[in-house]
């Protein structure tokens, strides 16, 4: 079992971390940046190691300096959230090599997995079906349009390599298709070091829905149930639910197995999420995130299974404590993500409390937000029997959620848990760009 | 006024709730202030205090004409270039520009550091072998 | 002015209302000033401010040479023993200690409220009809 | 169904009734005293209304500023909170003649409730066991001494209106049994005005279980599974779980047959408890408290049923959402009661967070905690999937709760939550006078 661990993280994540190894008896070491010296995480854990400058890139994504202070530390193992070396099979293959335990997949399946062209070709192999596409990458404008011509208009073009929007663009015309190839294919350049694109169909407003897994290294594969994240400003999601109110009990099964049947042949460990798109009540897959989510507490919410322990347990070559006929799917979970608007000192903060409601944070009065990583400040995740009522306490907290000195998303939070199209439950991921155009969130 | 009654005055004035306080006769002149009760800000003191790393980069502070040089990167700190080999720098040493002045170990890597001007080495901060967190003070250096 | 003089000012100061006082007479001169209510503590604002009823207790104040009859306890307050009777009293009269002055309705008992002392009326607080909760004031008054 | 409710309570509680009528639509106004006016339930509320001066009598216990308070305020409802006049049929009496709905049950049940001896003989009418006792009060010594040469040493000497620990005196010799009865009925008679005593079998060591009824007004009567309250300070309890470590399928069974047996006979509505005495695998029932309690949030945990919406439909007249077979038992909660020991200005406040916590309190950084009133602050509730997970839960959540300018038990807390008697479970009542006696919570 892992003794000691570092957590290659800040913010909401690295509490988050934090917070259940001291429940599994872990000791913790936060390595953080010079920016991040007063933070909660680096106060809550056992011990702290500044690793570079507040540049994430000199901090937060030195390979170097993270590994060095892992193994210097005396750490057995190390944890690297969300985002930042959470997907970097680079980072995952230095962990393993300064004999250190990784905690989350082979790097060899983070390095599949973060080829989308690759990572769809195994789930096409299974039969799993998948959004209509070019075969592989489109190389030059020739084959792009010999593509499109197949597959017919809109497409979307998206990096191999990619995620958060980046290198993706909407062609509805040949001459859309050729305009923006080569941008598209340099701003994937410029964000993965890598440009090759691809085409995909473009469904116009499906619902963004994902499974949520957990494999340990004995064989076990276990699925927690969707997520539907369909409430998304630029391709970032806002609003997360579980379960999704357009999948039905067979659809939830026929996801939950595709997702398993993947991750099992691909000797998938640890937390992962399979995302699917569904449209008019079928699902198509796009990709897997090869780490634990930003939204994973909503599964932790309708299953009450803790995800990070299930990772830390698979990491450690212990056997899962469940079966997939134990994971019980109960009432209704949802998280709304409070985002900063703006780095400064937080003057007052108080949190929401209350039956069913759940607040990961890392502000406390007098905590200066800095600028310079993700805007990410708290999740509020609310729970209730149904539907309607999860999301009536999700608006009641929310309406106690206090954050001064900083400007935050709070208030657009709750326009957006109170209006009727998104109570009916009757959208898709164009909801809230249809929203803000209305002035309805304003 | 004598002293004593000034003394008195502060006194009294230090336990009483007022913030400011002026007072003019006769070519005596005073004047008292109390700090701004600015509420106190910080982070939760948790009960499990965090342990701190050899050489937090808060302290020491530089002396007057002197200045830090600090660790670039998180490693094992080396004075010399060999178990067995002299230390490149001893307190009192003066180091030509360009001239090694100790080895950071990070991922079996030694990374050697050299002067970057010439400079006395008035205080060498960390010990020989130990860990050293980016920004950690390792030497207390006099440009020369 | 002698310095037991200046205690005696700073103590009445403190327990004063005032925030500042200047004081110069024959080449004295005295300031004083207490410290701004600061840190700014207090409930977080909600979204939904509460409604506040018909005269919170905070104001009116009284005002100088006036004192305020508040309420003591929660209920409808009346100004007449009935609806076409004439008020107990109107702004500008002089009530006798002992007379009434207004009914409180609660619980359909109604409670008159006498003067406790002679008293002139100086305004009356609440409209006839509303209700008050506890502490309320019902009337500024000057006592004769 | 209720439109607007008056929250005739303070502190937690009062939070807590605002929170859920909020998620159900019902306007609240908070009735407080002139101590409370900056007080998180007044700035909650929709609206509010000052009845009396800081002292509980003239306040909180004021039935007619209360009553002409919800009245005047145009509510149709009342909700009465713990303590104070939650359990005063005169009150839910003056209530109902004023024309509102009490939130409780019918003045009459409280009543009999009320009156130790008769809600005794209710239990004992329909077989449930009771603790061997004196048939009804002893009137005098002889009769004391008569009923204890039947029953034996150790006995109990409890007031027949009572509760909290007043007027009880443990006898274990006829000498001690005819010193302390006038006392305890002096007690008795200055505590509820009314000097009735009886005596009862005294049980050593036993555990306190209790069951958590929910009824409304159509004939559903059910229960929500038991709360162990056996780690009590002075007969004031600190910590709550559920389920109860000495607790067998079969036991919760038939102690809640008996629970729910009990309430139906009685016709009561509402939240009820019924406490038990629980001694080598063998039940007895001690009282009802008419009203909902403290530790609710316990196995609101364990249900996912929120016992104060329950509540108001059972007051409304609505059926209540679920049958028996419905409620199912998941997992474990427990609740540490965190008390202030001073009162004082609260400087400093940050509530823990993340998967399995759950906090209710009304602090705040900048609040002013007034000597008036009880010592109660906050409740942290974690859930675990076990008894081991919950409570090492609960150790972490405590190191995160900082409360500072009042002096708190939360320290306490965390010595009794961390010892191995306590995590062992193999305790009694005593637990905590044995703990504190050993210098173990110093």
């Amino acid at each position: 079992m892992i003794q000691s661990l570092l957590v290659a993280n800040r913010g909401e994540i690295a509490l988050r971390v934090i917070r259940t190894c001291r429940e599994m008896g872990i000791r913790t070491v936060v390595a953080h940046s010079v920016a991040d010296r007063d933070s909660l995480p680096v106060r809550s854990a056992d011990a702290s190691v500044c690793i570079g400058p507040a540049p994430a890139r000199d901090s937060y994504l030195n390979i170097r300096n993270l590994v060095t202070a892992g193994v210097l530390c005396g750490c057995d193992a190390v944890h690297p959230g969300v985002g930042f070396l959470s997907e970097n099979a680079a980072f995952a293959r230095e962990v393993r090599d300064a004999g250190l335990i990784f905690i989350g997949p082979d790097p060899d399946v983070i390095e599949l997995l973060g080829d989308k062209i690759r990572a769809k070709r195994s789930a096409m192999d299974l039969g799993i079906p998948v959004i209509p596409g070019s075969a592989g990458p489109v190389g030059n404008v020739k084959e792009a349009l010999d593509a499109a011509g197949s597959l017919g208009y809109p497409l979307i073009v998206k990096a191999a390599a990619g995620g958060g929007g980046k290198g993706m663009r909407i062609v509805r015309s040949d001459r859309e298709l050729s305009d923006v190839l080569a941008v598209a294919s340099q701003e994937a350049m410029k964000a993965f070091a890598d440009g090759t694109v691809y085409l995909e169909k473009y469904l116009e407003n499906p619902r963004h829905v994902e499974i949520q897994i957990v494999a340990d290294r004995k064989g076990n594969v276990v699925h927690l149930g969707e997520r539907d994240c369909t409430v998304q400003q630029n391709h970032q999601k806002l609003i997360e639910e579980s379960p999704s109110i357009v999948v039905t009990p067979e659809l939830r099964s026929r996801m939950g197995e595709d997702a398993v049947r993947l991750l099992r042949v691909l000797g998938y460990t640890g937390a992962g999420t399979v995302e699917f798109l569904v449209d008019e009540g079928r699902h198509y897959f796009m990709e897997v995130n090869a780490r634990v989510q930003v939204e994973h507490p909503v599964s932790e919410a309708v299953t009450g299974i803790d995800i990070i322990r299930q990772q830390i347990l698979a990491a450690s070559d212990e056997a899962m404590e469940f079966r997939q006929e134990d994971v019980m799917l109960g009432g209704y979970a949802v998280e709304c993500r409070i985002n900063a608007r703006s780095a400064g000192r937080v003057t007052r903060f108080e949190s929401p409390g209350g039956f069913g409601v759940r607040m990961d944070t890392f502000l406390y009065a007098g905590y200066f937000v800095p600028p310079w990583y993700d805007h990410l400040v708290a999740k509020l995740i609310c729970v209730g029997r149904t539907r309607p009522e999860g999301l009536r306490r999700m608006e009641r907290a929310l309406g106690e959620l206090t954050i001064e000195g900083i400007d935050t998303n709070t208030a657009m939070q709750r326009k957006i848990v109170a209006h009727p199209r998104f109570r009916k439950g009757v959208y898709g991921t164009s909801l809230l760009g249809d929203l803000l155009k209305e002035g309805a969130l304003s | 006024m004598e002293l004593k009654d000034l003394y008195a005055l502060m006194e009294k004035f230090e336990k009483s709730g007022l913030s400011e306080l002026g007072y003019k006769k006769d070519g005596t002149e005073i004047s008292l202030k109390k700090p701004s009760a600015t509420p106190s800000y910080g982070p939760p003191a948790y009960p499990t205090a965090p342990e701190t790393h050899p050489a937090p980069s808060e302290a020491p502070q530089a002396g007057s004409g002197t200045e830090l040089i600090r660790a670039p990167l998180v490693g094992t700190f080396y004075r010399a270039p060999a178990p067995d080999a002299p230390p490149f720098a001893e307190k009192g040493d003066m180091i030509k520009k360009g001239k090694p002045i100790c080895i950071l170990e990070a991922m079996k890597l030694m990374n050697e550091f050299q002067a970057e001007f010439d400079l006395e080495i008035v205080e060498i901060l960390v010990d020989d072998g130990k860990m050293v967190e980016f920004g950690a003070p390792l030497f207390e250096v006099r440009r020369i």
